[in-house]
């Protein structure tokens, strides 16, 4: 009986609503599941859902109206940092859950909000020692978008490449959205380097993808091992332009298991499209509705409070396999994979770890699973 | 050395790409047309389709997006831009709002998606045009590899652009667009019809964006905001060049291309950009009409 | 030849020309007259349609005008040389002459009698317009309405800003052109002197009405001090 | 006699083309000098080489002993040049009362003018000018909406509100009735003595009515300078410029 | 009572209630976030006026006005992010603001002065003060600066606004660039509140709505103020003939960049107190659709009437939150802001302002006086 409110907020216009579109979907497709199978301790969900219009000013706006004037507990919502920047002093001050799920570059603790995407050492931890012992591929060029993300990716990057003696010929960044690759292209092919790892995010990937293709660098010779690079943006720039190329994510479209094939069915009529793909963050938009259900139903309330205490520790079978709410940052623990993409568009899982990974979000910071400095209150500076 | 020159040229040919049109519709009609971009994007967006439905390969998308665009310009030059002739600022405010306008049409489909009707290869996504194979090997030229999809877009821009410079300078058309910007009302006393022209004008401008766009698809993403930041660097290069002046237009964008891909090289991407950026403003600081332009007492 | 019925014509919301009503006969210079701002430049413009609207009859021949837009008024045969010459200052004294051309469907060549009458504009052929002195604008703007190949002119203060012997000159065109090529002409003057020895008829306008017309000859010198005096 | 303003082998060249060549001629305080000349002989290139429009050169400008040559527009306004253009020019987006307030420009600094309304005195200034110039019954009317010759009204009216000690006229009746340039005329007559002239006209009638000195140039130089009476004489000037009957 | 007094009665009316809502509202509104959303919205009405001020009175289309706003918002984020709780929980004597310990080399000090490079140009922020005054001081003197070299070269019309175009473009990408002490693309989040004499100000109380009330108040009449003296007058007559005013001895470079440089400072301004109001400042601030959407909001509310220009800022923007905020309109609110956008400047070029003059112009003139000035085309409303 009852209904429980959520926020659900995510770019319905402008650029970035490519992406976030299919993040609100999957948010409301897991909305609906619960519903239907009876709610959270018989309480429907009813989702309220605001357009963020791609603008961190519009996030900011959206957040708050839902935090303190919907008073809604919780919200799911934000893709880039930018805009969770932009929200989180509102869900700060004003004690509410942000649950966000996209893979994110770390530095940060908060205890109103949880991360189900990977932070920097879930999608690198595997990837770089593999591109060096199984690729054998020593001397990197990396290359990506100019924001914070890329950088504090390039940044843990380095740090295991040396640990694992290799050596890094560039670290190199073009504007968010720029498509114009030639300069950055020939840089790659003049700087003798043997493989290149790429933090490029959004569109740009296309067109990067492009460009090394028509100059005539291939994957076989400097495979892109690629952090972002999606079923999206494969789908979108042609998938022969990325065959052969790599990348490391915790979940694929790919992902060999009933579940994900249940998954991809549910959602490709969810949204009455029987091509759609399927993709990290927009997985983890969906699970991360199911540990929140579980977390309330623990609790017995939606409160903020009630669902931090609860939360730590919620482990649910998503469709890339166990996940589970670290106990002490409320960040999740993950599976790292590598695939290398197809002619068809999709990856074939080549590497996997053999468990989920513990999320360390300031590992670039020296961050260590016995020293960790996010706790559930927040960020524990003395220890850093 | 080659390479960077190259690549400098490939980068001054798409600028030329997006500064073509605008150097007619704002050059020679002193329309700000910020939708410019968006034309691109239908551009873009027909090659997408044509392919998608028609089969047809990037070669002959051209004619058709320039076509498509083309009747676009003429639809939005006969219900906006027509009344709004002389004033130069308020042409730019009301093709904002049509940017925003055709932005959304294409993201929702042109509304279809609220019946829940879909059309493939338009919406939300991420779309891509196929390039012949035949474009995308590269060929060498005394040992330095060259793109075949970049030289065929220089090559395309290079053509446009002529045809371009003998409509405008060596046609009775091109006097007739020219005396319409200068001074409308004694033109249609000397017998132009300004209207009839006017539109002409518009859509040849707007069917160059239609061709850029697809040349544009072949390597950039296509998406509904594909043409709104190219349109800020269209019209730089077109106030740089000086309005009006199609020599300045072509010599702008080739040396803004130049600087850009120099710097680019030399330094990285992002410096490069912010030095183009110093160029542009110190250009117009040191000759406020651009560096080609006429001066009348 | 062209006449205005009860014409009335606006700018924006304000009123210029009141019931207007004017004919120039075939073949004859009408001289226009009228203190500063009573609407003779309005008289000329809502002729060529150049207002910002307008209501009322206005007939060239037999043909009826008023609903054409401006270029098919150009085309049917009516010229313009406006106040204030309206030169266009980028394009060249060729280019500015050439833009006639066009209502007088599409002509690339100069008029053969350009030459004998300005002949320092055919020397100059390749200068641009903008440059040009005032005097040499008016004649730009002459020959201009010339290569329409026009039956009829519309001449607004055209000896404005000349100098002396050319003033003579152009008045000595004006007759010429309406004597020996039969153009009827629409002249508005403030000389009324000349008006006198050039015109056949004349219209005297006050607040956008034309309140005294007829013969040349039945112009007034109380006429001409009661509507052209302050 | 003070010269008020001296022009000493004035020159500008338009890439090539000479339109003041080597023009030289001194104007004395409280004169009304006119200058005539063929159409393209340089007098309103003159003009504006005068009020800064134009830089010149060659040569030189002095107002008032004062060397003014190629100075700002506003330096040399300040300094006490004022004028008025072949073409009409207002603001004419602004009232004619408005036209007229902005013209009293003593105070042209922004700081200084940081306030509201003005001193009785210039506002008195104003209204004797819209008596003279008779602008009354369109003081609230744009000044967009003046027809050309009640633009040149205005305009005459705002170089007296600025109290310009030098007056450049370019044609100030162009486009007026006879009796409307006798009007002007009168006006011209009455702020001779209190303004220095310099009056370009092609309309001889007007010209007898005013001028006591004249200067004729052509092709940029001086042909000839005089009495009215004799330069009407001249050969050479009849010749370029006069034409035969000289008069209508 | 004639037509022209009633005229500017109506025009002082309009100004009397727009004060009086603005300050009376949190009397019948008690919902904060209401509040919180309408104190954002003045801030849009304030930079509504300074694009009104130097659009509609001087001529000067500026299409970069986000570097003035950004900057002022930048300026004051700086000094309150030190002021906030995390910066001061970094280890040092001094607040170190978070990120810059992220960017920071390993084995960096974790200083202020020297953490990363140039994190020193943020010692004197420690001084909330310092960051206000600077949120005006900077954008005035980067527009004194720019504004004279354009306007002394007499850059004029569209290429003024293609030169604020490119500025713009161009800081905003040195503030993306220069993340390890600006944060780049995230911006400044995070930070502190304002701290006047003991009080803070959350951006949710209605002290906090009453200074940004009270200051659009004052910024209204003042610069209302400025356009009605000599000076005004005189910029208007510079915007529609400059030569003209050269002539008549005025500098008219000293007159624009003066007002220019007044607008940048109350885009600054409206910057700093848009930082109070939402807690956070971004290079979005810098986006060119931002700076296009401030000419737009001047556009609609009519761009030569300041008290027009916000207005149609407040409106445009009250529009946009409850169309996305209605269920039917989510996905194509857009659609109906830029047919609005076509729409008004088709119909109703001198927007909201030229409406209401006309209807009080028509009222006037019925009342026996023809008042040509309120029924005339581009004159300022005022
Ligand atoms: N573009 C315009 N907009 C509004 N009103 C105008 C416009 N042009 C002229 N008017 C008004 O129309 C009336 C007639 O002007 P017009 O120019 O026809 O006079 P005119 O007889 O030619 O005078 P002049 O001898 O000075 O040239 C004037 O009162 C003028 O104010
Ligand atoms: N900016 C310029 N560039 C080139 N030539 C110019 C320029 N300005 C003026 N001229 C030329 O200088 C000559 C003198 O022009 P000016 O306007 O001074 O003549 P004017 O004596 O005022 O004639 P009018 O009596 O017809 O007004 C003309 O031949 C003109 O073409
Ligand atoms: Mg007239
Ligand atoms: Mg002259």
């Amino acid at each position: 009986a009852g209904e429980v409110e959520v926020g659900v907020l995510f770019s319905q216009t402008g650029g970035l609503s490519i992406v976030e579109k299919s993040l609100a979907d999957a948010t409301l497709m897991a909305i609906e599941e619960i519903n239907a199978a009876g709610g959270v301790n018989g309480m429907t969900i009813k989702p309220l859902v605001e357009d963020g219009a791609s603008d961190p000013k519009t996030f900011n706006e959206k957040a708050s109206k839902l935090a303190i004037r919907d008073r809604v507990p919780t919200v799911f919502g934000c893709y880039t940092s930018a805009s969770r920047k932009a929200v989180l002093p509102v869900f700060e001050k004003r004690n509410s859950m942000l649950f966000y799920p996209t893979y994110y570059e770390g530095f940060e603790c908060s205890k109103n909000v949880v991360y189900t995407g990977a932070v920097p050492n879930q999608q690198l931890s595997n990837f770089i020692p593999w591109m060096m012992e199984t690729l054998g591929k020593k001397k990197i060029f990396i290359v990506g978008s100019n924001y914070i993300y890329p950088r504090e990716m390039a940044k843990v990057s380095k740090i295991l490449i040396e640990q694992n003696g290799g050596e890094w010929v560039a670290d190199e960044y073009l504007e968010l959205g720029h498509s114009e690759w030639g300069a950055m292209v020939s840089k790659i092919k003049a700087s003798g380097c043997d493989a290149v790892l790429s933090n490029v995010v959004g569109d740009s990937v296309i067109s990067f993808y492009r460009e090394f293709r028509n100059q005539g660098l291939s994957h076989d010779e400097i495979p892109i091992c690629a952090t972002v690079t999606s079923e999206i943006e494969i789908a979108a720039m042609g998938a022969e332009f990325a065959a052969g190329s790599y990348t490391s994510f915790p979940y694929f479209q790919a992902i060999d298991s009933p579940e994900n094939k249940s998954f991809i069915e549910r959602y490709r009529s969810f949204v009455g499209d029987p091509s759609a793909v399927t993709h990290h963050a927009m997985e983890s938009s969906y699970f991360q509705v199911f540990l929140w259900k579980q977390a309330v139903e623990q609790a017995g309330e939606a409160s903020p409070d009630a669902i931090r205490a609860a939360i730590g520790g919620q482990t649910f079978d998503a469709p890339n396999g166990k996940v589970t709410v670290d106990p002490e940052n409320l960040h999740t623990h993950l599976t790292p994979r590598i695939a290398q993409w197809g002619e068809d568009g999709q990856g074939t899982i080549i590497d996997a770890y053999p468990e989920p990974v513990e999320p360390m979000p300031y590992v670039a910071y020296g961050e260590t699973p016995e020293n960790m400095f996010c706790t559930v209150a927040g960020l524990d500076s003395s220890k850093l | 050395m080659t390479e960077t020159l190259f690549i400098g040229l490939s980068l001054s040919s798409i600028l030329l790409l997006i500064a073509l049109g605008l150097s007619i519709t704002y050059g020679a009609m002193g329309v700000i047309n910020m939708a410019h971009g968006e034309l691109v994007m239908i551009g873009a967006y027909t090659g997408v389709l044509s392919g998608i439905y028609l089969n047809l390969n990037l070669l002959f998308a051209l004619p058709l997006a320039f076509m498509v665009s083309a009747l676009l310009g003429l639809a939005l030059e006969r219900l906006v831009i027509r009344r709004l002739y002389g004033r130069i600022i308020d042409t730019l405010l009301a093709t904002w709002g049509v940017a925003i306008v055709l932005q959304q049409l294409i993201r929702l489909e042109f509304g279809l998606s609220f019946f829940g009707i879909h059309v493939d290869g338009l919406g939300p996504g991420l779309q891509s045009m196929d390039v012949p194979s035949f474009l995308t090997q590269p060929f060498e030229i005394a040992g330095v590899p060259i793109q075949t999809y970049r030289s065929f877009i220089i090559l395309v821009t290079l053509l446009l652009t002529l045809l371009t410079w003998f409509l405008m300078y060596r046609t009775s058309m091109g006097v007739q667009v020219r005396a319409i910007m200068r001074n409308p009302q004694i033109a249609a006393a000397c017998g132009i019809d300004v209207r009839r022209v006017s539109a002409f004008t518009f859509a040849y401008g707007s069917g160059l964006a239609g061709v850029a766009g697809v040349l544009l698809a072949g390597f950039k993403t296509v998406m509904p905001e594909m043409g709104a930041s190219t349109v800020v660097d269209g019209f730089l290069v077109v106030v740089v060049g000086g309005v009006g002046s199609l020599l300045g237009t072509v010599l702008a964008s080739a040396m803004l291309g130049q600087i850009n891909g120099v710097f680019a090289i030399l330094t990285n991407d992002i410096l490069a950009r912010a030095i183009v950026f110093g160029v542009v403003i110190a250009i117009i600081l040191w000759r406020p009409r651009g560096l080609f332009s006429f001066r009348s007492r | 030849m062209l006449s205005l019925s009860n014409v009335d014509s606006f700018y924006g919301r304000s009123q210029a020309l009141h019931d207007m009503t004017v004919a120039a006969p075939e073949g004859a210079i009408l001289g226009i007259l009228g203190r500063n701002g009573v609407g003779k430049t309005t008289l000329l413009r809502t002729i060529l349609g150049l207002t910002d609207r307008s209501e009322g009859q206005i007939t060239l021949g037999d043909k009826p005008i008023a609903r054409l837009a401006t270029h098919e008024r150009a085309r049917a045969g009516i010229a313009y040389v406006p106040q204030g010459r309206m030169i266009i200052p980028d394009f060249s004294i060729r280019e500015n002459i050439l833009m006639g051309g066009f209502a007088a469907g599409g002509t690339r060549r100069i008029p053969d009698i350009v030459p004998e009458l300005f002949p320092y504009l055919i020397e100059n052929l390749d200068r641009p317009g903008g440059v040009l002195s005032g005097g040499q604008q008016q004649q730009l703007a002459i020959a201009r309405a010339l290569a329409c190949k026009p039956r009829v002119l519309l001449m607004d203060e055209p000896t404005e800003g000349i100098q002396p012997n050319i003033v003579a000159q152009i008045e000595d065109i004006i007759i010429r052109l309406n004597s020996e090529f039969g153009l009827t002409i629409l002249l508005v003057e403030q000389n009324v002197h000349f008006v006198r020895r050039a015109a056949k008829a004349f219209a005297m306008i006050e607040h956008g009405t034309a309140v005294e017309s007829g013969a040349i000859e039945t112009l007034t010198d109380e006429m001409v001090n009661k509507h052209m005096a302050i | 006699m003070v010269a008020a303003l001296t022009i000493d082998a004035l020159e500008v060249d338009f890439s090539g083309f000479k339109a003041v060549d080597g023009m030289t001629t001194v104007i004395n305080e409280g004169e009304l000098r006119v200058v005539l000349g063929p159409n393209g002989a340089g007098k309103t290139t003159l003009m504006d080489l005068i009020s800064g429009k134009t830089a010149s050169t060659g040569g030189e400008v002095r107002l008032f002993g004062r060397d003014i040559t190629n100075r700002p527009e506003h330096q040399i306004a300040r300094a006490g040049v004022g004028r008025k253009f072949q073409i009409p020019s207002v603001f004419r987006d602004l009232t004619v009362h408005d036209n007229l307030r902005v013209a009293v420009s003593h105070e042209p600094r922004v700081f200084r003018n940081l306030r509201l309304g003005m001193a009785p005195a210039d506002r008195a200034r104003i209204d004797e000018v819209i008596a003279l110039t008779g602008l009354e019954p369109v003081l609230d009317v744009i000044a967009g909406d003046l027809s050309h010759g009640q633009m040149q009204w205005l305009e005459l009216g705002m170089l007296i509100t600025q109290q310009a000690r030098v007056i450049l006229l370019d044609e100030p009746t162009a486009g007026m009735t006879q009796a409307e340039t006798l009007k002007t005329a009168d006006i011209i007559l009455k702020l001779k003595g209190n303004h220095t002239l310099l009056v370009v006209e092609h309309d001889m009638a007007f010209v007898r009515k005013i001028a006591e000195r004249v200067t004729v140039m052509h092709l940029g130089r001086l042909l000839a300078e005089g009495p009215m009476a004799k330069i009407e004489q001249d050969p050479a000037v009849r010749d370029a410029y006069l034409g035969s009957g000289g008069a209508h | 009572m004639t037509g022209n007094t009633l005229f500017k009665l109506g025009d002082w009316g309009i100004y009397a209630l727009f004060i009086v809502t603005v300050l009376g509202l949190p009397l019948v509104m008690d919902d904060v976030f209401w509040l919180n959303r309408i104190s954002k919205y003045l801030v849009y009405g304030m930079l509504g006026i300074a694009i009104a001020l130097s659009w509609g009175y001087a001529g000067i289309l500026n299409l970069g006005q986000g570097l003035f706003f950004g900057l002022g918002a930048y300026m004051v984020a700086m000094s309150l992010k030190l002021q906030s709780y995390t910066s001061t929980q970094q280890g040092s004597d001094m607040p170190v603001p978070d990120f810059m310990l992220w960017n920071a080399e390993p084995g960096a000090p974790t200083e202020l002065c020297c953490i990363v490079q140039g994190s020193w140009l943020w010692l004197p922020f420690q001084s909330q003060w310092f960051g206000m005054a600077m949120a005006i001081v900077l954008p005035v003197l980067i527009a004194l600066v720019l504004s004279s070299a354009i306007f002394r070269l007499r850059v004029s019309g569209v290429y003024v606004a293609i030169i604020t175009l490119a500025l713009v473009l161009l800081v905003r990408l040195l503030i993306i660039d220069a993340q390890p002490i600006t944060n780049g693309f995230n911006g400044l989040t995070d930070l502190g509140w304002l701290t006047v004499a003991g009080i803070e100000f959350d951006p949710y109380m209605v002290s906090t709505y009453y200074v940004v009330a009270v200051s659009t108040c004052v910024v209204l009449l003042l610069t209302r103020w400025l356009v009605s003296t000599r000076a005004g007058l005189i910029l208007q007559s510079t915007r529609d003939d400059p030569n003209r005013s050269r002539y008549l001895g005025y500098d008219v470079a000293a007159y624009q960049v003066f007002f220019f440089t007044v607008s940048a400072g109350i885009a600054g301004f409206a910057g700093m107190l848009y930082v109070i109001a939402a807690e956070f400042a971004s290079p979005s601030f810098l986006d060119i659709t931002f700076s296009i959407s401030m000419v737009v909001w001047a556009a609609v509310g009519g761009r030569s009437s300041l008290i027009g220009a916000a207005i149609g800022a407040i409106l445009i923007n009250t529009i946009e939150a409850t169309a996305s905020e209605t269920e039917m309109f989510q996905e194509a609110w857009k659609l109906i802001i830029g047919v609005i956008f076509v729409l008004v400047v088709l119909y109703m070029p001198r927007g909201l302002a030229g409406l209401a003059q006309d209807l009080l112009g028509r009222i006037s003139s019925a009342r026996g006086s023809g008042d040509k000035q309120a029924a005339r085309s581009g004159a300022p409303a005022e």
